[in-house]
């Protein structure tokens, strides 16, 4: 296990420099470029653009600029923001590192127990009509798009009920909304994920072994059934967190967080080649090290499951 | 006498459990001829299934060697083996885990002949044929395995296994769970293919009478070592080994006026994952001594072909169905 | 109770085959398949139909009535540029059925069959293409989208390929994390035994152990990829006016809630009728292909 | 108190010497002034510069700088100050924004740029207070460009990266903390030469959801909401928004591109025409921005020094649409090339608009093609796209600036139509230093370009803000809010 | 008092084309302290009746009629948690399938401990003891190394005699056995026997055990019932059955049996198949394949007619049971 866990970290690091390869080259290949997006308007005053191209190091050959930024990369700094001008990508990204992990997390330590506990529930009273109704609500919850839910408890519970403030960042209220917004569709989802998993073994006769034990059907149900679904639950938890941590962009908008979801979409839209480097980086190694983590997990959720055999 | 059809070169399989090793099956060397049913009987977790299934290449041994057919196929890759997987088949020795349960039954016996690319319209005829052979009702074919008690599911994985007409067929336990009627009735087919086809069998069971039926040779296994082998006469009338002798005194026979205990050998079972010095069995033998604690006797054959590892083979007292005899009349008094 | 005067003799079990086939006897008892199915139904033939069906042009502008609440001869009102809300929610749902439904279709395959070769060979395969799903998994969705329009230029299919892109390696991840277990239960030795080649094992062992809840992961991605695309043609690569599109009016329509409900309302109902639909269907699928399944 | 403002995206940049960008300009203008400013009615007025008078043959201008004016440093603005702002913006690396190629026409501008100088040849301190500044050609409207003129000993105390740390203007307010993604804080300058404001600060809070500002707004946690887009009409709608609604002329003019050497039949000055009357800008104004536009007849809007009310209104006329198109030689539309008529995603309704009109009246071929912003700017500016609307804000307070940007034949903005003759009269008129002069001839380009229908102007929309109760002081002048020095927040 | 008491009980399993009944008319009892063998044909409905007596007959399966008395409790009214209250102390199930009744991802040993610390049968450091202690009793070596092991790492003779610990962990009252011995040794299956038997004697625990070796139930069981087609078909002392068994089926049965002790060259057969459940034939099912069956057997179902002291047999012809020898 251990051994395998060094070879996959050994293996990340590969897929790390990868990963810097193509997204370096991936963001030159959007169509526009900071220079543009600066110029605006003014795009097409030749003579501007190539002093600004010039200031920016953008002139030089695409391998000169690239050793420039694994340079950056190497350093600490990962370069200088071009949309903040005079800024170093770390500063641009440090608030947000840490504001968007923790949004997901809050999200889905609500978000798994909520939707395990409707996942079970409807299975356990597979084909009843408290199945289809759970079905029903879970399916709403998602088909609302977050900004519609935003909205609505925004205009229920700041704007009518005066409860929690509208926006913002910093206090324990300011993190309610957004929170809560996050959380309903990845809940919705692993209920509805669940339900099919847990039905998968719901019948199998080691749950039956169970029951004659006399084991209370509680037991039975979180401990036997689900026990023996938690391989994909566990999977699509990681999938969502993911997920979590790019959809926290509609959050961070609607709620004025100063996030990286946020951060990653005007850096990709003001083509801050640096910026949106480094947060792809950054994305890639939050996913694979959840990914590596998940697969770590697998083994202990399920003896039968071990990759360092397979490797052998 | 003819080059055997499977040769097992001193195999063993050890696996790994937590950061100790434990060894299923030691160096076992087995010749089974064409033609010929080879009973292997033992302790429960002694290693014949592991055995069995190293003969199916489904789990690769750790040392040794098997040749199927004068072909060593030790190291063949999956793909090289899956054209010899119409010559070797495998009853499985749980019924229920090895059937998929979202295949209907028709469909799970029909796999193996899917797969040597017959028609389908053959196929169809194929499968109501091995069915009825097993004794299952011809609409057995559409339902799924779940709604099939123990024994039927047996017979499914029975059926599934004669489906292509295999040269050599592994039967792990392959007739527990049925009923003695329909026992009969399997064991009269295997023993009929047999002598239609020359089919040959490695045939794991612990019903000791289903293995005297049936086999030509049985072969012995303790704590993963093949420790008396010969030929079912020789086995069950001159058991040389102490381990074989108990096992014969330990069956129960139908008929009336037996109840009550059967003495079985007393003392420690031994552990696989740390086995003990010397004879795997002298912590239960009556007959232990010194040696037997510390050196592992070899398997040893005498003029008849019957071969024991035992440091002190030999008969103990009388033949063991004397003994049962006795006990049968001492407890038909005690009643 | 005495044993001799039972009347009934052994309930005679019914022929084995009354026409239906057990898939289909499931299917017509599962309330889930059946509302799920009618709801689907409806939409595809509503899709289908559509260019007949609209009452009004759907593209048809008219500037001087704008925001019409829903009523009159505007069933459901009209939008920011005086079109008919109802036949363009019609019309909307021919093209995103289409995006949905051809991602989805593309994804499944692709992804199922990689995160089963994955889960099946582990080792390097799974190693390598594992890791390509981190890479591919951690580009935002919308630099994707990007790229792949900048390579294919905007349009519906652009569209499918930037999500197909975007999705199958959650579909990969899921798929192998269910063959992982399964892959170690006996029945597939069983499969192996008997000498199925891979692909086959794969194709009827595997798969059918699988499916039911690849379906159900099916069934909610037909909302999210509605969704996914309105976000694309906001930044002007996603399916091209004047195609209506159900995501696409919901993203109009959003800024506007407050003072003017209807649009995103109704483009909203719609999609969640429709999800609910798939979801039905997807649960109740679920359920007739389990042999165990509990009727009702 | 501070006033609480929102600002739709996080500024990038708070510095005068890269500042290139509408939202960063809000803060910016705040904290920095230049020699003139503008007043809430868009007139230009002293501010640093007393006054100044033009050197000879319109090759310069001597400012006189007025005295007394302290930076937030505390230090005193001398003529010194101006000669180091400019060479700042000119100096190699220093990534100088759109501020910079103002001063392309002062001597040694060149030089500086390619490195070859350190100072800036053109500029010539005279006194503390008076400073030359001489050009390569006259430019006469360079007293009114917007350049911002910052503290020259602000290296020294601050170090080479100071702009990020400190403010170093003259303005009404001083940088005082910047909370990226979330809020910018500006601290009043209490030795302000206007006078210290009435306020604390003032609080630019990043705002990019219009919805989520409206909240705030209702709930009091903003001071003064600016507005824009599809939220006017929610403003509009609701009467205690609307009540608190402040309005103003944009400065900015919209057109319909016909680029008619990418489209043949915009060669034909009838097609145009049949294309502007085919178009209903009332109609517009009412349905798509519902009223909180003005119609625009030429090229030069209002609120812009230069600007002709006493255009003729454009009439919505199709009968007379038909009938030149029929004239042009294409009868109902028939013979007519396809064409695209792109724009990006935020103007879709009103391209759709105009290509349903376009169909409607004149059966022409027209679809709209949406395209990602970048893209489509790089694509008009390089002339290549032959039909698409867009909009131009004015950089500064002058019709000057919209006539030859986007219509003067050289250009690098030119939109498809070119003329010599305009071109002359523009070229005049960047030598008229007398501004009644000038405007007269604005006048006539103006119309020439109208008359030959090289363009069909469309509706802009009005500026909009909503202010608090309480609030007073607020105004919108036609390049966005003044700065706050006057706001007043009562208690 | 009767251990269990089963009378008239009928089950029927809910498949897509309808109910089909699988078991008919059940009755039987168990006293305490007596081991009742179960035998009969595969798919007789062995099984489907402990399931019905433990409640697990799943969502199919229903109980149509009779009843289930447990020492004098009435099992088929109660509710489902009074029902798990008495699994485990009161009556416990050994399932025939080890292989798949062993929850895959939970290590043995905790297997056992749960069943006992579900009902707080002891605490649970002296029931991690005990969980050792049985393992070691059905005979797996080195019992505290394996129970730590996952059920894929057991030998199916191992999983099985973890079922056996598991049911025997709470001393029961009701032990029902289904086929606990098939997957192990004749040894080792003596051993568990034993085990069955001490706590038989000690706790007068009742048994009923399934099984397909007559020797087995030669060997400890007291009474036997027969089953055919989801029918009791013959209920005897054990002795009985063998000397003088009154249903054609039990007597072809018995003859069937391989014997160890002589080599047989044919082992004699009973025609044909019993049917798919559901599918019997009209009057007694076993006529089809009887060879003394006569006109009358296919009419009208035979009752359980008395064949002696305690000896009931469901046959028209059990006085003319010995006419059979002559017609094999
Ligand atoms: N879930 C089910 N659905 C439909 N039929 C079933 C179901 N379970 C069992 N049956 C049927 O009920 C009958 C009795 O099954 P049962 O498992 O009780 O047999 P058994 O006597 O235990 O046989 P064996 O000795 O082979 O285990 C069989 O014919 C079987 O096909
Ligand atoms: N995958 C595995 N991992 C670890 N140990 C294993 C594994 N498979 C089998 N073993 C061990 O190998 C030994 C032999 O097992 P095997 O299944 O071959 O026994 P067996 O002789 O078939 O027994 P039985 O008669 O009970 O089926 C047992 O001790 C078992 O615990
Ligand atoms: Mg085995
Ligand atoms: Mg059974």
């Amino acid at each position: 296990m251990l051994h395998y866990a060094t070879r996959r970290l050994l293996g990340l690091t590969l897929v790390w420099a990868v990963a810097l390869i193509v997204t370096f080259f991936a963001v030159r290949a959007v169509p526009g470029d900071p220079i543009m997006v600066m110029l605006s308007d003014h795009a097409g005053d030749a003579a501007l653009e190539a002093r600004l191209r010039a200031d920016y190091g953008l002139d030089r050959p695409l391998p000169v600029q690239f050793l420039a930024y694994i340079g950056d990369v190497l350093n600490g700094t990962f370069g200088l923001s071009y949309r903040y001008v005079g800024s170093t990508v770390i500063d641009v990204i440090r608030d947000g590192m840490t504001i968007t992990p923790l949004l997901a997390l809050s999200a889905l330590f609500i978000a798994v127990p909520l939707g395990l506990f409707f996942g079970v529930f409807a299975a356990v009273r597979a084909g009843s009509w408290a199945d289809t109704g759970i079905i029903l609500l879970l399916v709403t919850f998602i088909s609302i798009p977050s900004f519609a839910l935003a909205a609505l408890l925004v205009w229920m519970l700041s704007l009518k009920l005066a409860l929690l403030p509208v926006a913002g960042w910093g206090s324990p209220a300011q993190l309610v909304l957004p929170v809560t917004v996050l959380v309903v569709g990845p809940m919705a989802v692993i209920a509805r994920l669940t339900r099919t998993y847990m039905l998968e073994v719901l019948d199998r006769d080691f749950v039956r072994t169970a029951r004659a034990k006399g084991v209370r059907e509680n037991r039975v149900i979180w401990r036997h059934a689900l026990g023996n679904t938690m391989v994909p639950i566990v999977t699509s938890i990681g999938l969502i967190f993911g997920g979590l941590l790019s959809g926290a962009f509609v959050v961070e908008t609607v709620f004025n967080i100063p996030g990286l979801g946020r951060i990653a979409i005007d850096s990709v839209l003001a083509r801050d080649y640096p910026v949106t480097m480094s947060i792809v980086l950054l994305f890639t190694v939050f996913y694979s090290l959840i990914n590596l983590c998940v697969d770590l997990i697998y083994a202990w959720l399920d003896p039968r499951i071990r990759f360092d055999e397979a490797a052998a | 006498m003819t080059a055997p059809l499977l040769k097992l070169e001193n195999i063993s399989k050890r696996f790994r459990v937590g950061n100790k090793e434990l060894a299923a099956v030691s160096d076992v060397s087995l010749d089974v001829a064409a033609g010929e049913t080879l009973g292997i009987v033992g302790e429960s977790g002694c290693g014949k299934s592991t055995l069995g299934r190293m003969i199916l290449r489904l789990t690769d041994p750790s040392d040794g060697a098997i040749v199927f057919d004068g072909r060593d196929i030790t190291r063949l890759s999956k793909r090289a083996m899956r054209p010899l997987r119409r010559d070797i088949q495998i009853v499985f020795q749980d019924p229920y885990a090895s059937l998929n349960p979202r295949m209907k039954v028709g469909e799970i016996v029909a796999e193996p002949l899917v797969n040597i690319g017959m028609k389908r319209a053959e196929i169809a005829a194929r499968v109501a044929e091995v069915l009825k052979v097993v004794g299952l009702p011809a609409e057995s074919a559409d339902r799924y395995p779940h709604a099939f008690s123990g024994g039927q599911r047996q017979r499914i994985g029975i059926a599934r296994a004669l489906a292509v007409k295999p040269r050599l067929i592994v039967c792990d336990e392959a007739v527990s769970a049925l009923d003695v009627s329909v026992q009969a009735q399997v064991l009269t087919l295997l023993r009929d293919i047999q002598r239609e086809t020359g089919v040959t069998f490695v045939f794991i069971s612990h019903n000791l009478g289903v293995v005297r039926f049936l086999c030509h040779r049985i072969a012995v296994l303790y704590l993963g070592r093949v420790v008396e082998i010969g030929t079912e006469a020789q086995l069950f009338e001159t058991p040389q080994h102490p381990y074989t002798q108990a096992l014969l005194s330990a069956i129960p026979e139908a008929g009336a006026g037996r109840r009550g205990r059967i003495p079985v050998p007393s003392g420690e079972i031994p552990n696989p994952i740390n086995p003990p010095p010397g004879c795997p069995f002298h912590l239960r033998c009556p007959r232990v001594q010194d040696r037997c604690r510390s050196e592992i006797p070899t398997l040893v054959s005498d003029t008849g072909g019957q071969a024991v590892a035992c440091h002190f083979p030999g008969a103990d007292a009388d033949s063991p169905h004397q003994t049962l005899e006795d006990k049968r009349m001492t407890e038909g008094e005690a009643q | 109770m005495t044993l001799e005067t039972s009347k009934t003799d052994a309930v005679k079990a019914p022929a084995p085959r009354r026409g239906l086939s057990d898939f289909q006897i499931r299917f017509l008892r599962s309330r889930n398949a059946m509302i799920g199915s009618i709801i689907v139904a409806f939409v595809a033939i509503v899709a289908l139909l559509a260019p007949w069906i609209t009452p009004h042009d759907p593209t048809k502008v008219s500037i001087m009535a704008t925001w019409l609440p829903p009523g009159g001869d505007h069933l459901l009102g009209t939008d920011a540029l005086g079109r008919d809300v109802l036949s363009r929610l019609i019309m909307g749902a021919r093209v995103s059925l289409t995006v949905a439904l051809s991602v989805l279709a593309i994804t499944m395959t692709f992804g199922t069959i990689l995160g089963m070769v994955a889960a099946w060979y582990r080792g390097h395969v799974d190693n390598v293409l594992m890791r390509f799903v981190d890479i591919i998994f951690a580009f935002p969705e919308l630099i994707i989208a990007i790229i792949v329009a900048a390579a294919m230029g905007p349009g519906t299919f652009t569209v499918i390929v930037a999500l197909a892109l975007v999705w199958w390696p959650g579909i990969a991840r899921m798929a192998r994390a269910l063959v992982l277990s399964l892959r170690e239960e006996p029945f597939v030795e069983a499969g192996i035994a008997c000498g199925t080649p891979t692909w086959r094992i794969m194709w009827r062992h595997l798969l059918p152990n699988i499916v039911s809840p690849m379906i159900v992961r099916a069934s909610l991605g037909v909302g999210m990829i509605i969704m996914a695309e309105a976000t694309m043609s906001f930044l002007g690569i996603g399916v091209q006016e004047p195609y209506p599109t159900w995501g696409g009016m919901i993203r109009d329509g959003l800024p506007n809630l407050r003072t003017d409900p209807h649009l995103a309302l109704s483009a909203s109902v719609a999609l969640g009728i429709t999800m609910i639909g798939f979801n039905l269907l997807g649960d109740g699928l679920r359920d007739v292909l389990d042999p165990k399944s509990r009727g009702r | 108190a501070d006033l609480r403002v929102n600002i739709a995206a996080d500024p990038s940049m708070i510095d005068p010497i890269t500042y290139s960008e509408l939202i960063a300009g809000q803060v910016i203008s705040n904290m920095y002034e230049s020699f003139t400013a503008i007043d809430a009615d868009g007139q230009v007025i002293p501010a640093l510069a007393e006054s100044w008078e033009p050197l000879e043959g319109n090759l310069g201008f001597r400012f006189k700088l007025r005295e007394g004016v302290k930076f937030h440093s505390g230090r005193e603005f001398t003529a010194k100050d101006v000669k180091f702002s400019f060479e700042e913006l000119l100096r190699p690396g220093n990534k100088a924004g759109l501020n910079a190629p103002y001063l392309d026409v002062v001597v040694g501008a060149d030089a500086m740029k390619d490195g070859s100088a350190d100072t800036l040849s053109g500029v010539t301190v005279v006194d503390d207070y008076t400073v030359e500044v001489a050009f390569t050609r006259p430019d006469v409207l360079f007293p009114i460009y917007p350049i911002y003129l910052f503290d020259s000993g602000i290296v020294e105390e601050a170090g080479p990266e100071w702009y990020n740390k400190v403010s170093a203007g003259t303005g009404a307010f001083k940088f005082e903390n910047w909370s990226r993604g979330q809020k910018v804080e500006l601290a009043a300058h209490a030795d302000y030469w206007g006078g210290a404001p009435a306020i604390d600060g003032v609080e630019f809070v990043v705002i990019p959801s219009p919805e989520t500002a409206m909240a705030m707004f209702e709930t009091g946690d903003l001071d003064v909401m600016v507005v824009d887009g599809p939220s006017m009409r929610r403003v509009l709608g609701n009467p205690e928004l609307k009540e608190r609604a402040i309005t103003a002329a944009r400065a900015q003019v919209r057109y319909l591109a016909m680029n008619s050497d990418l489209y043949e039949p915009f060669k034909d000055k009838r097609v145009r025409e049949a294309v502007c009357r085919s178009l209903d800008q009332d109609a517009m104004i009412a349905g798509l921005y519902s009223g909180a536009a003005k119609p625009l007849y030429g090229q030069v809007t209002e609120g812009v020094a230069g600007y002709n009310p006493d255009l003729p209104k454009i009439e919505y006329d199709p009968e007379k649409a038909k009938a030149l198109l029929a004239e042009a030689g294409y009868p109902n539309g028939e013979g007519l090339p396809p064409v695209k008529l792109s724009t990006t995603e935020p103007n879709k309704n009103q391209h759709l608009y105009f290509a349903s009109q376009l169909q409607e009246v004149l059966n022409m071929p027209v679809d709209v093609e949406l395209v990602e912003r970048g893209t489509h700017l790089k694509s008009i500016n390089s002339g290549q796209t032959p039909f698409f609307a867009w909009g131009w804000s004015a950089g500064y307070p002058d019709g000057l600036y919209f006539l030859s940007q986007l219509w003067y034949s050289d250009s690098p903005y030119n939109r498809g139509w070119k003329n010599a003759e305009f071109d002359a009269l523009i070229d005049k008129a960047s030598m008229t230093a007398d501004n009644k002069e000038r405007y007269a001839i604005y006048h006539e380009a103006e119309g020439m370009l109208m008359d030959d229908w090289g363009t069909c102007p469309l509706p802009v929309s009005t500026l909009m803000a909503t202010v608090r109760d309480g609030v007073s002081g607020v105004a919108i002048q036609p390049f966005g809010l003044v700065p706050f020095a006057d706001v007043t927040i009562a208690e | 008092m009767k251990l269990l008491d089963i009378s008239g009980l009928s089950v029927s399993f809910n498949t897509l084309r309808g109910p089909v009944e699988v078991l008919k008319d059940v009755s039987f009892d168990v006293m305490p302290g007596e081991v009742v063998g179960v035998v009969g044909e595969s798919g007789s409905g062995k099984s489907v009746t402990s399931l019905a007596i433990m409640g697990l007959l799943g969502h199919s399966g229903k109980i149509t009629s009779g009843n289930i008395a447990l020492s004098g409790t009435e099992l088929t009214t109660l509710s489902g948690e009074e029902l798990r209250a008495l699994r485990g102390p009161e009556m416990a199930m050994i399932f025939q399938e080890p292989g798949t009744s062993l929850n895959p991802v939970q290590r043995v040993g905790d297997q056992i401990i749960e069943a006992m610390t579900e009902h707080a049968f002891c605490p649970p450091a002296e029931a991690r003891l005990r969980a050792v202690e049985l393992m070691d009793r059905v005979g797996i070596p080195a019992p505290d190394l394996r129970a730590r092991d996952y059920p894929h790492q057991l030998s199916g003779g191992m999983k099985q005699r973890i079922m056996i610990a598991i049911a025997l962990a709470c001393r029961p009252r009701l032990l029902i056995a289904d086929e606990p011995t098939t997957a192990l040794d004749v040894t080792i299956q003596a051993q568990i026997l034993n085990l069955i038997l001490d706590l038989k004697d000690e706790f007068g625990m009742g048994v009923m055990l399934i099984t397909h070796d007559m020797g087995v139930v030669a060997q400890i069981a007291d009474r036997v019932v027969v089953m055919y087609g989801g029918q009791v078909v013959e209920r005897s002392e054990g002795d009985a059955l063998f000397t003088r068994s009154a249903h054609p089926y039990s007597r072809l049965l018995l003859r069937s049996i391989p014997s160890a002790s002589q080599r047989q060259n044919d082992l004699p057969i009973i025609k044909g198949t019993m049917p798919a459940a559901g599918r019997f034939p009209d009057g007694c099912r076993f006529h089809e394949r009887c060879p003394m069956a006569m006109a009358a057997c296919a009419l009208s179902v035979p009752p359980l007619n008395e064949a002696g002291p305690a000896h009931f047999a469901r046959c028209f012809r059990t006085e003319a049971i010995d006419e059979l020898e002559a017609l094999t």
